[in-house]
């Protein structure tokens, strides 16, 4: 019976704290995906995505570039007929997707994230610039180029400070970082 | 309706509302305020003169939805039952200035009289069927459909007005500026239904609604018709073959919610059209559609007032707010008051066949008691021991169906057979006991839990059991 | 003078510089007395919580709990996804005492503790709130007349909030820009997502984003789009250029936050809400300030 | 005989959890499961466990620990043991590359990492659940 878990049951599971198990009351109306600003750069609809899951086409769904190219505006989720939060539902599959490195080849999102939380521990804030240059790789020659004059006009006029800040009790910061997450020797 | 209007039997009031409601089945008093008409019913013939001579044009909010105009003294609507005007007396020159009285001078009865008063009645009545209605759902509640921002936009009853022969523009479905005939048009469903920040329920009439404004324009315009459903209902006698003839008709049906409706084009084609954004869940691609008119099948809900007169009925609401009828399959049409029945969409969202379907029933029920000349009740009722009675009124207020009466005199109170439903909360908040239930005593309920344990020990599980207990 | 601990964000610091001036500024001049809380951290934004949404919220009750220590009972954001961080968290840590515990073993490191106590506001609500509309129209020196402006909400100010006002169809920007004398313009887009979280990760995606807001405002006929969060203000200004070639379109608009706005009807120099610090010039605004 | 023992496994992961049910199962052990921090913890006050197996990443994130915390913070729980086996070093591991499972982040009895040898899960569980029972025994 075990194995039997549904993948329908494993995202409600992500979700349990906040939502329950709402996916279940989809309706397929569409209402998310007709909503959805980003939905056309989507391999699959958020409402198909939500269908996916349903029907246990796990491969598929973790396959997708859907739940990365969700750009967390909420359109969705307040129009929601059902009342499914789907942008949070997107942040569980995201998560689920983060921790078994399940995700799409050539993707930026699951590296950004890493790097953009490597960033926060390692300094207490965030710090735009430096997090585009890290993936300026991973970008194409033409938009490497394009961010690279935007960054630089930027500098420039004066908006970009060439140093990254950092919190002042960074240790103590850190050492509460790893009571959440038990990683890494307690000094 | 003329029928109605003319039955020696039959008393229709109307421009009346029911003030309050007492006694019981058989035994009802309700009392009515006639609203002045300042019309001489007796003398009226209706020849309508009076309206026609009228100087004074009103927006008609009710029943042209803001579209036409009506005079200040007025009909409701052309075939209304009885034939009498009513004056408008917030709209009314004579009432605002002191001056006009052209339906006065003009009227060949003398029918009109300025002087009339609100007028309190109460009748002796048996039964009661309430059959008050709906409202309509309010599309300007979901501001991303922009009705009421967006001129094109138009909400079910405003079509229905556009649709009719006798409406502001003759029949001739046409946008605001009166003379365009739209190329496109989209209808959306599900509006205000279905949908959990509104109203959860199916409102049941708008499919089919939505079928019959897309042959209309069809028919009259020619025009490209797109309809937007969640899922197509079609469950009656004959309605399924309508959605097969539009599908004949050449009807685009998306199967998606609409998800918003803009005013702002994105590519050529798209300007100075309204644009319809969806999904189509049957292709999983996001599409704007543009159009020329949308229609929006605004969904059915409680009247407004439904909880307060439910309440001088005795009669409750669901948590939608629709009357609760006494059971859902066994019993649709009676309520949990005695003598009062419901019949129509105060129920629930129903069509026009089931609605006179179920005001036959409410009607045939009502017949029926009154040829019994006596009732039946259900055994199940409460009572008071007059001798244990401290009189300290506990009870009195708890009772949804007021049936708890206190005697002054004796200090003590007493249950009305007729009007108790036999709930049991009075018994349960006697502080003295002295309340007790037809088959519920102390004594009867060891020998129940015996009974429902033995049957319980031979039930199969297999449901459509009734147990009856006393 | 009501004061109120000020939560500035990441991009105050850095992209929203100008923000962090006219906000400072203006509030200054509204008699709103934002106290900076010290030394706050990173709430995380959109990017942490597909890691670990647990240590998303503990990031962010720090800076709650910074802010409760202060004993000032309203914490103010002027970075959309930093106010819509904060209001949720604040929120989850009243529901749940469970996951407040948690935070709070967490928050002992730093000699912190988290209540959920504080009332969570984004700063234009502040200023319609707690200042009004009256008293700003009274501190209008220079009213922005005939200064057409596409009031741009973006999404996390409103969203996923349904509790509040008109989440759909909002008016208080409008008003508040009408109040400076400015013509607000009917902007369908008002609530569409920019796409800023887009912009490394999906780049496409966030540029056809930006480019459908400024084809809209420019269409209608905007001077200027003005915004209420840093992302958003970066993103529709610093990539028109980049839509330009990506669409083939010559826009070329300015934007600016609202705050900036005020201050310039509320007559304070240019140069003190860091006006002509942008890439795209405001030479088009008509304002003699 | 020896009366049955009864664990629990609360982990997020089915097929995880399906496979050392399995193995538990087969070397005699009555096994539940719950997939979720708070289906586990309703199952912990619903009945007596004489070993728990908590994952670490669930849900929203760390849940485990947060749940291992509150477990040791019961007074009815405290004295159930406690076998963390996690994966949480390969689930997160760019955050502190090449750095252990700090083993003191919460009072547990043991801490195995995916994925887990049958040999050792068994050697583990049997440890603790006979370390467990001498304690009980100890104080009278």
């Amino acid at each position: 019976m075990t194995a039997e878990l549904s993948f329908n049951q494993e995202i409600a599971n992500m979700m349990y704290a906040t939502h329950g198990n709402p996916i279940s009351h989809c309706l397929q109306c569409g209402t998310c995906s007709g909503t959805c600003p980003a939905v056309e750069f989507m391999d699959y609809t958020p409402r198909a995505i939500i269908g996916m899951i349903r029907e246990n086409f796990k491969d598929e769904v973790l396959a997708s570039n859907t739940y990365w190219s969700c750009a967390s505006c909420y359109h969705c989720t307040v129009r929601c007929p059902a009342g499914i939060d789907i942008a949070d539902m997107m942040y569980a599959l995201k998560r689920y997707s983060m921790w078994k490195s399940r995700f799409k080849e050539g993707l930026i999102g699951p590296d950004f994230s890493e790097g953009f939380v490597k960033m926060i521990v390692n300094s207490g804030k965030s710090f735009e610039p430096i997090l585009a240059t890290t993936y300026l790789p991973k970008f194409s020659a033409g938009d490497l180029v394009q961010e690279a004059l935007t960054a630089t006009g930027l500098v420039l006029k004066g908006k970009i400070p060439l140093l990254p800040k950092r919190i002042k009790r960074l240790k103590k910061f850190q050492r509460m970082v790893k009571r959440i997450i038990p990683l890494g020797e307690l000094s | 309706m003329v029928q109605v209007g003319s039955h020696p039997n039959i008393t229709l009031l109307t421009w009346s509302e029911v003030t309050k409601v007492d006694g019981y089945v058989g035994n009802f008093v309700v009392t009515i305020n006639k609203k002045a008409r300042y019309i001489k019913t007796e003398d009226c013939t209706g020849c309508g003169i009076c309206w026609e001579k009228c100087p004074w044009k009103v927006v008609d909010e009710v029943f042209e939805v803001g579209m036409a105009k009506r005079k200040a003294v007025y009909v409701p609507f052309p075939q209304s039952v009885p034939k009498y005007p009513v004056i408008d007396a917030p709209n009314c020159a004579y009432f605002l200035k002191g001056t006009c009285k052209a339906c006065e001078k003009f009227c060949p009865t003398n029918a009109i009289d300025f002087n009339q008063k609100d007028e309190a009645i109460s009748v002796q009545v048996g039964n009661i069927i309430l059959a008050t209605g709906f409202d309509l759902f309010d599309a300007k509640r979901i501001p991303q459909y922009g009705y009421g921002r967006l001129e094109n936009v138009y909400t079910n009853l405003e079509f229905e007005r556009l649709c009719n022969a006798a409406g502001p523009t003759g029949g001739n479905i046409v946008l605001r500026d009166g003379k365009t005939v739209p190329k496109t048009v989209g209808i959306v469903h599900c509006v205000g239904s279905r949908d959990q920040n509104y109203n959860s329920y199916c409102s049941a009439i708008c499919c089919m609604q939505s079928l019959k404004f897309a042959h209309l324009v069809h028919e009259r315009t020619g025009a490209e018709v797109y309809n937007f459903y969640i899922d197509m209902r079609t469950p009656s006698k004959g309605y399924e073959e309508f959605y097969q003839r539009l599908l004949e008709e050449g009807t685009h049906f998306v199967r998606g919610k609409v998800a918003e409706i803009s005013d702002f084009a994105r590519v050529p084609e798209e300007e100075g059209k309204l644009v319809i954004q969806v999904e189509d869940t049957l292709i999983g691609k996001q599409r704007r559609i543009p159009v020329d008119m949308v229609v929006l099948s605004a969904g059915l809900q409680p009247r407004h007032d439904a909880k307060e007169v439910g309440k001088m009925f005795g009669i409750a609401c669901s948590s939608d707010g629709w009357y609760i009828e006494r059971h859902p399959k066994l019993d649709p049409v009676a309520t949990m008051t005695e003598g009062v029945f419901i019949a129509g969409a105060v129920q629930g969202p129903k069509d026009i066949p089931a609605s006179v379907a179920q005001g036959a029933g409410a009607a045939a029920r009502v017949l029926g008691k009154i040829q019994q000349k006596e009732i039946a009740l259900e055994p199940v009722r409460a009572s008071i021991n007059e001798a244990q009675c401290s009189g300290r009124r506990i009870c009195n207020g708890l009772c949804p169906f007021s049936a708890i009466l206190f005697h002054e005199d004796k200090m003590v109170s007493e249950i009305n057979p007729a009007l108790c439903q036999g709930r049991g909360t009075c018994v349960a908040a006697c502080p003295a006991g002295a309340i007790s239930g037809t088959c519920f005593s102390n004594e009867q309920i060891p020998f129940a839990d015996r009974g429902i344990a033995a049957a319980q020990s031979r039930c199969k599980g297999g449901g459509g059991c009734v147990v009856v207990i006393g | 003078m009501k004061q109120y601990a000020y939560y500035p964000g990441c991009s105050l610091e850095s992209l929203a510089k100008p923000y962090q001036l006219s906000a400072k500024e203006v509030s200054l001049a509204l008699g709103l007395d934002l106290r900076e809380i010290e030394d706050w951290n990173c709430c995380g934004a959109t990017a942490y919580f597909p890691v670990d949404e647990l240590l998303a919220y503990t990031l962010v009750a720090r800076n709650l709990a910074i802010a409760e220590k202060t004993g000032l009972t309203d914490f103010v954001a002027p970075c959309s996804a930093c106010f819509k961080n904060a209001y949720y968290t604040n929120n989850y840590l009243k529901k749940d005492p469970d996951l407040a515990d948690h935070i709070n073993f967490a928050l002992e490191e730093d000699s912190l503790h988290v209540e959920g106590t504080l009332k969570v506001r984004h700063l234009i609500e502040v200023v319609l709130e707690d200042v009004g509309l009256e008293a700003v129209k009274n501190k209008v020196a220079h009213p922005l007349a005939g200064l057409k402006v596409a009031p741009y909400y973006g999404c996390q100010l409103l969203r996923p909030r349904k509790d509040h006002e008109d989440v759909e169809n909002p008016q208080y920007f409008e008003e508040l820009l009408s109040a400076i004398g400015a013509e607000p313009l009917e902007y369908a887009s008002k609530t569409r997502c920019c796409g800023a979280s887009l912009i490394i990760t999906n780049r496409k995606a966030a540029l056809e984003m930006v480019h459908l807001l400024l084809k809209e405002a420019i269409e209608r006929g905007a001077d200027v789009i003005v915004t209420t969060c840093p992302m958003c203000n970066v993103n529709v200004e610093v990539y028109q250029s980049q839509v330009n070639r990506e669409f083939g379109t010559n826009y070329s608009i300015p934007v600016m936050y609202f705050t900036q706005l005020m201050g310039m009807a509320m007559g304070i120099a240019p140069r003190r809400l860091g006006i002509a610090r942008e890439p795209v010039p405001k030479a088009q605004a008509p304002v003699s300030a | 005989m020896n009366v049955q023992k009864r664990l629990i496994i609360i982990d997020d992961d089915p097929d995880f959890v399906g496979g050392i049910k399995s193995i538990l199962e087969r070397a005699e052990y009555q096994v539940d499961t719950a997939y979720n921090p708070k289906d586990g913890f309703q199952a912990l006050q619903a009945r007596r466990y004489d070993l728990l197996l908590l994952d670490i990443m669930m849900g929203r994130g760390a849940e485990g620990i947060a749940l291992a915390r509150k477990i040791r913070k019961d007074p009815k729980l405290r004295e159930m043991p406690v076998l963390i086996i996690t994966s949480v070093r390969e689930q997160i591991a760019f955050l502190f590359p090449g750095q252990a499972v700090h083993p003191n982040f919460v009072d547990v009895d043991e801490l195995v990492e995916k994925p887990v040898e049958p040999k050792l899960l068994l050697e583990k569980v049997s440890a603790l659940i006979k370390a467990a029972e001498e304690k009980h025994l100890q104080p009278q």
